[in-house]
């Protein structure tokens, strides 16, 4: 037993805190933020050159085959600077449906290109309000042409690849769609965090590639989310923990009264009870990781149960940061709200709450039946 | 204990009526996009001509004394006012803190001829008033203010920097707390004035804020000079006149915040949750019964406290309570509506979200309801010390000289 | 417009607190909590003489008709000194459901003896667990008998009298049954507040007389319980009160650290919370027993909404108030511990925070569709 | 990262399994009626006879030196075993504080010959030890203690008050800390001493709970005399004697929290609302689900933390957070159980409550969770002060002398 990252993934970590220091700084997320730029391109070919795109892909399909355990460690670093990039939904949710779902020839086709950093891919899954669930997906696959309209769709706007969740003859299918073709209209869409891009896509005929068997089904779907959860839980975990260092270091730096306002105890509970709730993410999330890596049978009630922890703890700490910081809490110059921003948009973007803790009663359930 | 009008309030509440009713439209709830915006030049204009209006009918300082330009009536009528005016859509109220914190202090500490000529003014709406308290190392720790004030001559010079400032870019005149004396202890250095805010060596710079609007400002003084006879109170006796002011921070009427209750049951009827209306979800209904439960308490407590003023007491902090609880609700209920839309709930398109986006519009402005006008932190001292008569934290900036005071690096 | 007690009721209070400091201090409540007795016999026959018991029984029933303004008033009181009597079965609910169904036969025989103390009645509806509810009735009455089985009754095992719910022919009736009759048998319950009698009365075709018209439904239930539940209210704003009046008196008082611990924001901030959901508990019980005199179309969302505070509002303060006492709070020498275990009762005696969440929507929702 | 054994750890769980399948019965859940009783003296025998079946085993102080008694394994190994022992029904572990806290700080502080005399019996659960450092006006505040520890020749005189003992009643040996000089700043003026809970001078009464139970002891010292060789430290050193014990504080394997999360879900799959089991209720799903998240993330947080100590760093105040999370979880579970009881969730006959009253026990049990062994408050102070590096509190019992201190009338 061992419950610590591997001194690998250790270095891995140190190593992306150094890259990132540098070629993520705050002023590279505001860009994005103050709608610049859709997102970070130097930045993401810098990270395409870093591996990191392919972290966890196999080599034959030129990745570096390093495992979860590293992409959940730079899932964490990129969540902790903010990181305006398109790595969620390349990496977790569209080339893990392909590694999923693909074709042998798919996966070799759309791979590597991911890997390198040339191919923009993204999940397009949600259609207007609503928890992820099988009823709620509207849109239609006949013919090799997909007709409906997602949104909010993550980098939808710059991703030019789709994997696209409709309902076929068969039930529940998913297929490619190159964004770029016609019968696609796009929309950018204002969010509470504009430092990621989102947008409203209509399908209309669009030409669609089925991947995976027909009549997979929403099974596919919801482990797709589950192994998303996870990666997105070390994001927020990271989120959380940048935070709360900023709030401490405010906390010690700011006097009031002629004593560092850290001193009181109004802010230093707030910050006790916000460390608790972050380290409880944190565990929750180590334990995620094993079983994404180890592909265990915990990994449905692990994922989830990762995800309402680091939910909550990304939300109270960026909430509680503001709070923290008082009057410049609340101004635009300081960073406090980017990471307010992101702990939302985090927090609703695979679901909400509501969602992510009926998968956990519902795998207790199970497993007490068993 | 009786919640109907006796005759003379409903003789009050039906000219009240009347007079709003040829005036102004009654409002319609969800008319239109929602947004916590910048107070502009012609929302001021508007503003002033309602001000006038209400003071030529007598329902501008409806309890101020006939002297000042009021109505000399009751608290009562004032409540019958509010509750009514709040039924009609009227501009944005830029005179509250002229009217509720400024005058008085001025009523207070000026002379009987400045009174003659600022008072009016202020209460027809031709003169708009602001505090300049709070600097950016002076927050909650209001008296640990630098703004400096050296006296030269018959004139004072005035060099520094005020911070979450409301209403400065429209104001005329604002009430000035400044440091005259950096070798005593801290609250005894203090000395107030009132300043012409177009003078020269005033400089006001709105503050961006997170939600994307600018309630605030900052205001720098450079070289400002201020003849002594603008000086409120004696010299060093500036924190006695800041209590006085904020003492009379009135029983805040407010904002109308949305989302609201009603908002979020209206978003808990339109969307679903599983196929149903969320609303029929007993989380959800759990969740919209302690808000309502929290926002009738608070309305009644209201009520309670205007009862105890009507018989002549005088206010208290009780008043806290209901800031205390309204931004942590605002919030609350801001992110709870953005859940209910699931994988939508980030979306801020007016057109395509639920209620306006009302809701991801109060996720960004409610943060700054928790700070502004007194942290969740301080309201909970001021209700232990002040309420609960529990005592004062240990203070280590009460037996130094101001700048001895250690003073951290932010 | 007048959001305050009339000074009659301000007198009845000053009056009303004189007489509980003398009659009912913490030593009446132990010798119940402690087994040596049900309830307070000495107490409860004082009561009778003050004519509390007929505060809101109109004078033609003997009672001294002062409305229930003044009832609210003594039962705020009665909260306080957490009061070991049967006042809330007797007064609150079986004198109002005779009161509000009876005949006006039935009102002369037995409104005057409870006025008297003569008789202590109670109201038999729950049949274990589950919230108050028509389905949940399964005791039947026919041929002027009811069986089946009640609990917990409050203050089942000293009551002569009860009001049954039972289910006959045409639905819902409530019947009045003799509780000295064969036919009963009663079993005193251990409960969280042994300062408060319960039993589980097992009615096995014990006589009963039908109260009020049949057929009158679950309707007369609800109503009676949203009045009583204005009354709870008002005793556990009082036990609420003096919960928080003790732990802030101890926090004046108890020194650690060299300072009292009310110097400590913990503390503070902690009671600060206290008197604030305390605060909006009152307010909302005013303006419930405003609508409970007035018998104005608001009462049934202002009892759930006065319900809802007061019930949050008791428990926080009872709990909160062991918490500030430290190691003294959770010993039995100390009070604490009475507030706390009413509290928890109170929250319960008339359906849980569920029950009367619900109802608050349900009235809300009725409203809006109006 | 790997939650499976290593072939060496699943060789000793093995070994583990096979003691405990031999020597003791396996838990069936639920098995009975939970109360928070006594321990009574059969139990303190049953305590007594299964730790020497362990120590003869090589199963208690699998940590400790082989010198002492112990088995000279790995941090990893304590956790197997306490893994494995939690499925069994063993006694009432009575050793835990003094193995725990006590005896580490003997071998801190005390001499050879002493350590040969005490620490094998106490290891073998012969000799039970308590720890006497609280008294009624010296909780949170350890060091305001007052019992009086005075010199007379080779012997000191002891007279004061403890309280809060856990198992006083049935202990041999304690661990004491006095203030030996009042004249003094109060963490200067202790000092520490192990006494015989047998000698004159000594008395112990249980302390009645509001639960009914009597885990603790209130002990008067009345001119007990202690020979100086039986000082721990120098005079004047207690305080850092009394450090050492409490950085001792072993990760709490505690006793285990009952009702927990598997007790909510069987009373929720048990009881109906409005004629569907609980569990199928979103709001009673989403309590559940939260509740899981953090009893599963303080098990990996221990897990965590139990890794980096068996790499050899010492151990923090990370263990804080156990405490904090678990003592309010337990009391909001055991409302929320008896909330989903609805008017019959006051009731405590185990014969008619689902899940034998455990709910209604554990409300009544559980305030005590929250203040013995360090307050919510002082719990977040140290997560505060230790791991976030926040400033401690203004001290003002800091340079004065212990008899100079104001000390309130409770």
């Amino acid at each position: 037993m061992n419950f610590d990252f591997s001194d690998d993934s250790k270095l891995l970590r140190e190593q992306a805190q150094r890259f990132l220091r540098e070629q993520c700084p705050p002023k590279t997320v505001r860009h994005v933020l103050e709608g610049h730029a859709p997102y970070s391109p130097d930045l993401w070919r810098a990270m395409a050159g870093m591996g990191w795109l392919g972290a966890a892909v196999p080599e034959r399909y030129d990745g570096a085959g390093l495992g979860y355990e590293a992409l959940c460690v730079l899932a964490e670093e990129l969540g902790r600077v903010l990181a305006p990039v398109p790595f969620a939904s390349t990496v977790y949710l569209a080339a893990e449906a392909i590694l999923a779902a693909g074709s042998e020839a798919q996966k070799r086709e759309y791979l590597p290109r991911i890997v390198r950093g040339e191919l923009i891919a993204t999940l397009a899954l949600a259609e207007g309000a609503g928890e992820p669930r099988e009823a709620g997906v509207r849109a239609r696959l006949s013919d090799g042409r997909v007709t409906g309209s997602k949104w909010p769709v993550p980098d939808g706007s710059i991703a030019q690849l789709a994997v696209v969740v409709a309902q076929d003859a068969t039930g529940l299918a998913l297929a490619l769609v190159d964004l770029t073709a016609p019968g696609v209209i796009r929309a950018v869409l204002p969010m509470v965090d504009p430092s990621r891009d989102h947008a409203k896509i209509e399908f209309d005929n669009a030409p669609a590639t089925p991947l995976g068997a027909p009549g997979q089904g929403w099974e596919t779907v919801r482990r797709l989310l589950d192994r998303a959860a996870v990666l997105t839980a070390f994001e927020q975990v990271g989120g959380a923990g940048a935070s709360l260092e900023m709030a401490t270091a405010y906390a010690k730096e700011r006097f009031a009264f002629g004593r560092p306002i850290g001193s009181f105890q109004a802010i230093k509970h707030k910050l006790a009870d916000v460390y608790v709730a972050t380290e409880l993410a944190r565990s929750n999330a180590y334990y995620a990781a094993w079983a994404l890596s180890a592909d265990a049978a915990e990994l449905p009630l692990a994922a989830a149960t990762a995800r309402v922890s680091a939910t909550d703890a990304f939300f109270v700490a960026a909430k509680e940061n503001i709070q923290v910081h008082g009057g410049a809490g609340f101004t635009w110059d300081y960073d406090c709200h980017l990471f307010y921003r992101r702990a939302k948009l985090l927090a609703l973007s695979l679901g909400s709450q509501r969602y992510w803790k009926d998968r956990v009663v519902a795998e207790l359930e199970t497993r007490n039946a068993a | 204990m009786d919640f109907d009008d006796t005759p003379e309030e409903a003789a009050f509440r039906a000219e009240a009526r009347a007079f709003l009713g040829s005036h102004a439209t009654r409002k319609q709830r969800s008319s239109g996009a929602l947004r916590y915006g910048d107070t502009d030049a012609a929302e001021v204009e508007r503003a002033k001509a309602w001000q006038a209006k209400k003071a030529d009918a007598g329902f501008a300082g409806i309890t101020w004394q006939k002297a000042w330009g009021g109505r000399g009536g009751t608290q009562m009528q004032q409540i019958i006012w509010n509750q009514e005016e709040a039924e009609y859509e009227v501009p944005h109220n830029v005179f509250l803190i002229g009217l509720g914190m400024c005058i008085p202090t001025m009523i207070a500490y000026a002379g009987a001829e400045q009174l003659q000529r600022y008072v009016r003014p202020a209460l027809r709406g031709e003169e708009i008033w602001c505090q300049l308290f709070s600097e950016p190392a002076a927050g909650s720790d209001v008296a640990g203010l630098r703004t400096r004030a050296e006296k030269r001559g018959d004139e004072w010079v005035i060099n520094g920097q005020k911070i979450w400032t409301s209403g400065a870019h429209y104001s005329d005149y604002g009430l000035l707390l400044t440091r005259s004396d950096p070798g005593v202890q801290k609250h005894a250095g203090l000395t107030a004035f009132f300043i012409d805010m177009r003078a020269p060596g005033v400089e006001v710079r709105p503050i961006h804020q997170m939600s994307g609007a600018s309630n605030f400002n900052e205001v720098f003084f450079t070289d400002l000079r201020v003849p002594d006879s603008q000086r409120l109170g004696t010299p060093g006796q500036g924190w006695k006149v800041a209590i006085t002011t904020l003492m009379n921070e009135r029983l805040a009427v407010g904002e109308i915040r949305r989302p609201d209750l009603q908002d979020l049951i209206e978003l808990a009827r339109s969307v679903e949750l599983d196929g149903r209306p969320a609303i029929a979800d007993p989380s959800v209904r759990g969740r919209i019964a302690d808000w309502h439960a929290k926002s009738q308490g608070l309305t009644y407590t209201r009520l309670r406290i205007l009862t105890a003023l009507s018989r002549g007491t005088t206010p208290g902090p009780e008043n806290s309570i209901a800031k205390v609880v309204n931004a942590a609700k605002l919030q609350d209920i801001a992110s709870f509506g953005m859940d209910l839309l699931g994988m939508a709930g980030g979306v801020m398109d007016p057109e395509l979200v639920p209620m306006h986006a009302m809701f991801q519009d109060a996720l960004l402005s409610s943060p700054s309801h928790r700070i502004a006008g007194g942290t969740d932190e301080i309201l909970r001292n001021i209700i232990a010390e002040r309420v609960l008569g529990l005592p004062g934290d240990v203070r280590v900036d009460k037996d130094v000289a101001f700048n001895q005071l250690p003073s951290g690096s932010r």
